[in-house]
């Protein structure tokens, strides 16, 4: 079949789906087709329509669905500001900041929501629905590495731009990085970097450490990075151990550790898998054990407030990192707090308040760019620096799309004052000692225009 | 040694869990030929019979954290507590084996309500059916679950003088902290012998267990005697229940319970009951002890080193052995769910 | 004369190739016409008639059946990587290395009967799943799936063409790119034609003696047939029908990742078939139409589609209905689904063929009775009133 | 025993069979020929181990020691599809039929069996264009009186229909030899009288047959030969003249039998 007939086959389908299709699909569909013949053109381009539609990519089932339900409030927060409606929440403390509370270049923000599943395929069904029925100019969420980059790279492939939800693995915004994906989330590698130095001061530089890590690739760049961060500061690695995704119970691989001479266990489990890691490491008298002369640590590379709360009594005092806690006193955080608190009765967890941010930042850059042609917004996004977030000052960098900014060390509150009161943020390290050479993961980010 | 021991007791852990599970659903397979997908569901309700407990018994008297003005925080105390002092934090303290007298008869009354409203009038029906229904019947509920306690696992503790460990290698004389295992495993394992053998016990020595039995072995004879067997059935539901329910209370402590549980356990338990052979009890006891054992030794790194990630497979690798080498299973009957 | 023509395989097909064509214009008005939900309708479509030739044909439930969906998928992005971007060496590859697959476990499984073989299956495909997620990443790319990557060597392709493309190429059939509605209707195609073997399959006797398997196995042995050989083939054509269908997920969107062969991929097809309505033909279809249905659109439903969708009703009554209305959409859809799962079986037993049977019946009843009513007005009228049935 | 004259060929050959069941005896030392175009019936109490005999004989159970022949080949070891296509039939005791299918399918299945062989792939062919099949099957169904209610499923049918069903699928398939499992057992006495009547046109056509039955009028309607088994072993042999006036006979199975 040649260009041409393509060309027709694709224009009689488009036009046959207009006559019954809504009416953003009608307008985007002569864009559609015609996209090869007039570059500034682009998928799902607005056109003269008074609206713009966000895709929200949540899991709103699955081990993950209250991350995603708490992501979900954060978006429909910000298409709230980004209206004009409610308090403005960051609107009122990010700079520099374009958006005039009109919506997006004056047209109305308008979003559509979907299902991940916490499945790739389930999460880019539902990805690609947005795009192919619901007209979406931008899609965000999820709360698993495997997913972002399963819908960042469909995203590329479809000209959509992706904002990432919570994903934490190197390759998110390495190896397998893309033009049209951006994260505000921190990742494994710079989990390492920031702990490293809090480890250092509060055990010591003499230990032996044990990993338990989620049989995944995340699992797998987690413990390499905690694993380079602390040898490198002299610690000894006594073993590392893959275990399985979902195994419940996990007294088979924690009983091994009793008796290995190692004084520090490092649990690179996320979810639901870090829950029951650590509640039963706790059970089995780890915490009490005193070894080599030391009191035996367990350590949470990565942990958040939900995650907190699955696990109870057994995350007191325990060291990890995360991207944000709302008890932070910035004027950014204490904004956004202050919206999400007055509509939901409740703070937001770290997921909801980089969904926030990510959808903020996309706004702000088609309104920098003054269209929605993906390529012009990338543009903006890319080298963006901006503050007032929560975050103090942050860079989108160009080189890998990863944002960098300051990274939390936390511990798991041993006294809280109140329900919400679970992690007390014991060290705020700076952009400075987390960051990177973009060129140590490799990958390559793709066109702008395809 | 002391590795080796500490497998044996993971094992036996495990097994415990696998068996207790295994145990009710192989009874109504049995008994009453219905292949149910919504037992991992009443695992999971006995779970949260414990959480519910929980909630109930920690009511709180909340004072509001004064600091923070967007939204409510508070630092809750337990009216419990308040009211009866030491008392009262013992009460909370020990929800989980309180949790059990609820259970019983919270489950008893699921068990029956399930079998009389829904499996009954799919026993003549084609397995496919009673999949679909059961299957059906196992998302609802789980999702109910979801709508009351939301996705994330809740962390419920054992009794704080339970949640220790037990220094075992001291008690057998091989030397303080050699060999510590957690107190509330060993109750675990304890425990589910106990239902184990008094379920057995039950169906041994009893006029009704003999019944069942003679209904294991042949339901249509047992009809003709003119012996009501159908109540009989519904009871046999009932215990199924029960037990499934009690394993998921004591488990709580071990694995803080999340609405997916039941699930997660669903496929596990069918494998076990297999592997036991279909019908028999005993068989799906000894089928989950040994998968149990053989999961936790082959998770040794060792073991691992040499054969990468058999701790994935391990269960299911047996199951296919077992089953290709046993037509029946370690100890099935003829003619059972055999077509 | 109407009745027998659709009821021989030429007006059956002509009937089912029209229905699933113009899927596109029907599908519209219950917003399910977008190119990627066709393109699973299609696909999980042969996923379950092929299913469907093992399960309603021999009574053999398999339960590991999404391992040849995820074989089919990893060889075709393979394929994409390794050869060439061409679609069609990577359907053929699929359907070949799922038939391997299916001969090896079927070989093995078959040994068995009931629910022992439902276990063979299910503990076969879990393997495949553990080790795809894991240890196995070198080959399937773990959890992330297996992606296609501007490195791949792409021999074929790249022997005939040196133009540098910036970016990843697309999967085509000779140059016609595989997504959107192109791919929709190149999956369709398959699907009719998967039908068509289906369909012969049905009425076929090798067909009927499958279905003598499933009705009494013991009395085919002692009439002489070597029945483990007809359930291998049924198994095996029903691998490749898995297999092609795997490789048709990556053909439209080249991605294949280690979920595809979990024990709820499996149960999913084991659903979709006996909610629609095992042994029947399009019975499987429809299954699969409602499941997909659920999934992806209501799932997508949040209160504000639902005052879009009900905003005719006053005020107050718009709220109340939304309020209820939302806790089965959006995050509730499994809840629904379990409900209608129940519902049918309870209801319908036979699955959801059974109520279109019924309802048909109903109508028959009521069509036959008034034209006998007519019949009687218009034979007192003139004697003469018996046109052709 | 021995005292067969060999004046036609010998069809089935049963020889030296024993099997035991975890130490007991149900069969001993079994010897009994079959002569072709014979009706041989053999008659003993419940538990006699005449069930166990036919079993063996097609297959379902191997002797352990012992051998069963057809036409001088082996059956003994073989798979009981095999032992069909060797051309030994039987019809069970407890119809086995198609429940299902159309009584139709039901019969032309074996026809199928008898021209396909033990596997054949024809999935592209049309049952509608199995016209030979079909009017062979209908043809049976004819001689049979199910012609009627071919198109009812098998299962819906009275016990006595279904037998004779299922005698109809094993004559379909042409056998050498046709082994009848109780053909009348169950049945009331017009429909008793009926399949005596088809079997005798079935002897007629010159097919061997063994028959196992307890209704002594069936027996000695259609019997050309008799073997007695008691307890495992064949305790008697012989023309029904014979067998009705042996006293080892009376005493062991015919004493209060009606003859």
């Amino acid at each position: 079949m040649s260009n041409d007939d393509k060309k027709f086959d694709e224009l009689s389908r488009r036009g046959f789906l207009k006559a019954g299709a809504g009416v953003v699909a009608a307008a985007s569909a002569p864009a559609f087709f015609m996209k090869d013949a007039w570059a500034a053109d682009f998928r799902n381009n607005p056109g003269r329509s008074k609206t713009v539609k966000f895709g929200f990519n949540v899991p709103q089932s699955g081990a993950y669905a209250d991350e995603g339900a708490d992501e979900l409030r954060a978006y429909k927060l910000a298409v709230k500001h980004i209206n004009g409606e409610g308090d403005g929440g960051m609107l009122n403390t990010m700079k520099p900041i374009s958006l005039k509370g009109d919506g997006i270049l004056g047209k109305k923000l308008e979003y559509v929501t979907g299902d991940t599943q916490t499945k790739s395929d389930a999460a880019r069904a539902s990805a690609k629905r947005m795009i192919e029925k619901d007209g979406v100019l931008m899609v965000t969420g999820g709360s698993s590495s495997g997913v972002a980059i399963a819908v960042q790279s469909l995203c590329q492939e479809m000209g959509i731009v992706f904002m990432t939800g919570l994903t934490h693995s190197n390759d998110t915004t390495g190896k397998d990085k893309r033009r049209y994906g951006f994260r505000h989330m921190f990742n494994a590698h710079m989990s390492g970097s920031a702990l490293g130095p809090v480890l250092k001061k509060e055990y010591g530089t003499d230990r032996q450490a044990y990993h338990l890590t989620a049989d995944y690739t995340w699992g797998w760049t987690q413990e390499e990075s905690i694993k380079n961060t602390t040898e490198a500061m002299g610690w000894k690695t006594t073993a590392t151990v893959r275990t399985p995704v979902g195994a419940g119970d996990f007294s088979q691989y924690i009983t091994p550790v009793l008796n290995s001479g190692a004084d520090v266990l490092i649990l690179n489990h996320y979810g639901k898998d870090m829950i029951n890691s650590l509640t039963q490491a706790v059970q089995f008298g780890l915490r009490d054990k005193n070894v080599n002369g030391k009191n035996f640590e367990i350590i949470v590379p990565l942990f958040s407030r939900l995650m907190a709360q699955g696990a109870g009594d057994a995350i007191k005092g325990i060291l990890g990192s995360t991207n944000w806690n709302w008890s932070l006193t910035d004027a950014g955080t204490k904004a956004f707090v202050k919206s999400f608190g007055q509509e939901y009765g409740f703070p937001p967890s770290q997921a909801a308040h980089t969904c926030y941010v990510q959808a903020l930042q996309y706004a702000d850059a088609c309104q920098r760019a003054g269209t929605f042609y993906p390529p012009e917004v990338i543009k903006q996004l890319e080298g963006h620096k901006f503050d007032g977030m929560g975050n103090g000052p942050t860079e989108y960098r160009a080189e890998d799309h990863q944002a960098f900014k300051d990274v939390l060390v936390v511990r798991g509150n041993e006294n809280p004052s109140s329900q919400f009161d679970l992690l007390k943020v014991e060290q705020i390290v700076p952009r400075s000692q987390v960051e990177y050479d973009a060129k140590i993961f490799g990958g390559e980010l793709g066109p702008y225009v395809v | 040694m002391d590795v080796f021991l500490l497998q044996l007791l993971n094992g036996l852990d495990k097994g415990a869990a696998y068996a207790l599970i295994a145990f009710g659903l192989t009874l109504v397979f049995g008994t009453l030929g219905v292949v149910n997908f919504a037992h991992g569901a009443l695992f999971m309700l006995g779970a949260f019979c414990a959480v519910t407990l929980q909630k109930i018994l920690t009511i709180s008297k909340k004072v509001k954290d004064e600091s923070i003005t967007f939204f409510d925080a508070y630092k809750e105390t337990p009216y419990l507590e308040i009211w009866w002092g030491d008392t009262g934090a013992a009460i909370i303290d020990w929800v989980i084996p309180i949790s059990i007298f609820l259970a019983i008869p919270i489950m008893l009354l699921i068990g029956l309500s399930m079998e009389r409203g829904l499996i009954r009038h799919f026993y003549k029906r084609p397995h496919a059916e009673q999949i679909l229904v059961t299957f059906g019947l196992a998302i609802v509920l789980q999702e109910l679950i979801r709508a009351f306690f939301g996705a994330n696992p809740i962390p419920v503790s054992a009794p704080e003088i339970l949640s220790g460990s037990a220094d075992i290698g001291y008690i057998l004389g091989m030397g303080a902290d050699y060999l510590t295992y957690p107190w509330w495993r060993i109750i675990y394992v304890l425990f589910s012998g106990a239902i184990i053998l008094s379920v057995f016990a039950f169906l041994q020595f009893t006029t009704f267990g003999m019944v069942v039995r003679a209904g294991m072995h042949d339901r249509e004879t047992v009809g003709l005697l003119g012996i009501n067997v159908q109540r009989r059935f519904t009871i046999v539901f009932g215990m199924a229940a029960v037990v499934a329910g009690l394993a998921g209370a004591m488990y709580v402590p071990i694995l803080p319970p999340d609405y997916h549980m039941g699930m997660d356990f669903l496929v596990l338990s069918f494998v076990v009951v297999v592997v036991g052979g279909m019908g028999s009890l005993g068989g799906a006891v000894a089928a989950g002890f040994l998968l149990g054992i053989l999961q936790s030794f082959s998770s040794l790194n060792e073991i691992k080193n040499i054969i990468p990630g058999i701790d994935q497979i391990i269960i299911y690798l047996v199951a296919v052995v077992i089953i290709l080498v046993r037509p029946r299973g370690l100890m099935g009957r003829k003619g059972v769910m055999e077509d | 004369m109407n009745k027998q023509f659709f009821q021989s395989d030429l007006g059956t097909m002509l009937l089912f190739s029209v229905a699933i064509l113009t899927m596109p214009v029907w599908l519209d008005p219950v917003g399910a016409n977008y190119p990627d939900l066709l393109q699973k309708f299609a696909i999980f479509g042969i996923f379950a008639i092929g299913f469907n030739i093992l399960f309603g044909l021999t009574g053999y439930l398999s339960f590991g059946h999404a391992v040849f969906l995820g074989v089919g998928s990893y060889t075709a992005v393979w394929s994409f990587k390794l050869l060439s971007m061409n679609v069609l060496p990577a359907i053929m590859f699929s359907m070949i290395i799922a038939g391997i697959f299916a001969i090896g476990i079927g070989y093995l499984c078959l040994r068995r009967s009931g629910i022992y073989f439902s276990i063979l299956t299910l503990a076969f495909a879990q393997m495949s799943y553990n080790m795809a997620y894991s240890v196995l990443t070198p080959i399937t790319n773990g959890e992330t799936g297996l992606q296609l990557s501007s490195q791949d060597p792409r021999i074929v392709d790249n022997a005939f063409s040196d133009a540098v493309v910036e970016g990843l190429p697309s999967t085509n059939l000779f140059g016609m790119e595989m997504s959107g509605y192109p791919g929709f209707y190149f999956c369709a195609v398959l699907l009719i034609i998967a039908f068509f073997f289906s369909l012969r399959i049905f009425r076929s006797p090798f067909g009927m003696k499958l279905q003598a398997i499933k009705s009494n196995q013991t009395r085919m042995r002692y009439t002489g047939f070597n029945t483990r050989p007809y359930l291998l083939t049924a198994f095996v054509i029903s691998g490749i029908y898995a297999g092609l269908a795997g490789s048709l997920l990556a053909v439209t969107d080249p991605l294949a990742g280690a979920e595809r062969m979990q024990w709820t991929a499996s149960g999913e097809v084991v659903l979709m078939t006996i909610l629609g309505g095992m042994g029947t033909l399009v019975g499987p279809l429809l299954g699969v139409g409602i499941i997909k249905y659920f999934e992806n659109i209501f799932s997508s439903l949040n209160s504000n589609r639902l005052h879009e969708i009900f905003s005719w009703l006053p005020d107050g009554l718009e709220d109340f209905v939304v309020t209820v209305v939302s806790h089965f959409v959006g995050e509730g859809w499994q809840l629904t689904l379990g409900l209608l799962f129940m519902l049918v079986v309870i209801f319908l037993p036979g699955g959801v063929m059974e109520g279109i049977r019924r309802t048909s019946t109903v109508i028959k009843n009521y069509n036959a009775k008034r034209s006998q009513n007519k019949e009687a007005v218009t034979a007192a009228a003139s004697k003469e009133s018996d046109d052709g049935k | 025993m021995e005292n067969n004259s060999t004046e036609n060929n010998t069809v089935l050959n049963i020889s030296n069979v024993n099997v035991t069941f975890g130490g007991l005896h149900a069969l001993s030392e079994i010897n009994l020929q079959i002569e072709e175009g014979k009706t041989h019936a053999i008659i003993g109490p419940n538990g006699a181990g005449k069930s166990t005999l036919l079993n063996v004989c097609i297959g379902k159970l191997v002797p352990d020691t012992g051998t069963v022949t057809l036409d001088g080949e082996i059956m003994t070891g073989k798979l009981p599809h095999e032992i069909n296509h060797a051309g030994m039939v039987r019809v069970f005791q407890t119809p086995e039929i198609f429940p299902e299918m159309s009584i139709l399918r039901n019969m032309m299945i074996p026809a199928f069996a008898k021209r396909d062989g033990m596997f054949k792939f024809n999935a592209f062919t049309s049952m509608a264009d199995e016209k030979e099949i079909e009017a062979e099957a209908i043809h049976v169904l004819q001689d049979f009186g199910l012609v009627d209610q071919m198109h009812h499923h098998a299962g819906s049918m009275s016990r006595g229909d279904k037998r004779r069903l299922e005698l109809g699928m094993g004559l379909i398939q042409h056998p050498r030899i046709l082994l009848l499992d109780e053909p009348t057992a169950g049945m009331a006495r017009h429909d008793t009288n009926r399949t005596i009547e088809l079997l005798q046109s079935i002897k007629e056509r010159g097919t061997t047959k063994v028959i196992i039955e307890h209704d002594m009028h069936v027996v000695f309607s259609l019997a050309d030969r008799i073997s007695v088994l008691a307890q495992g072993r064949i305790i008697a042999a012989g023309t029904p003249d014979e067998i009705r006036a042996n006293p080892k006979v009376q005493e062991a199975y015919l004493g209060g039998a009606e003859i």
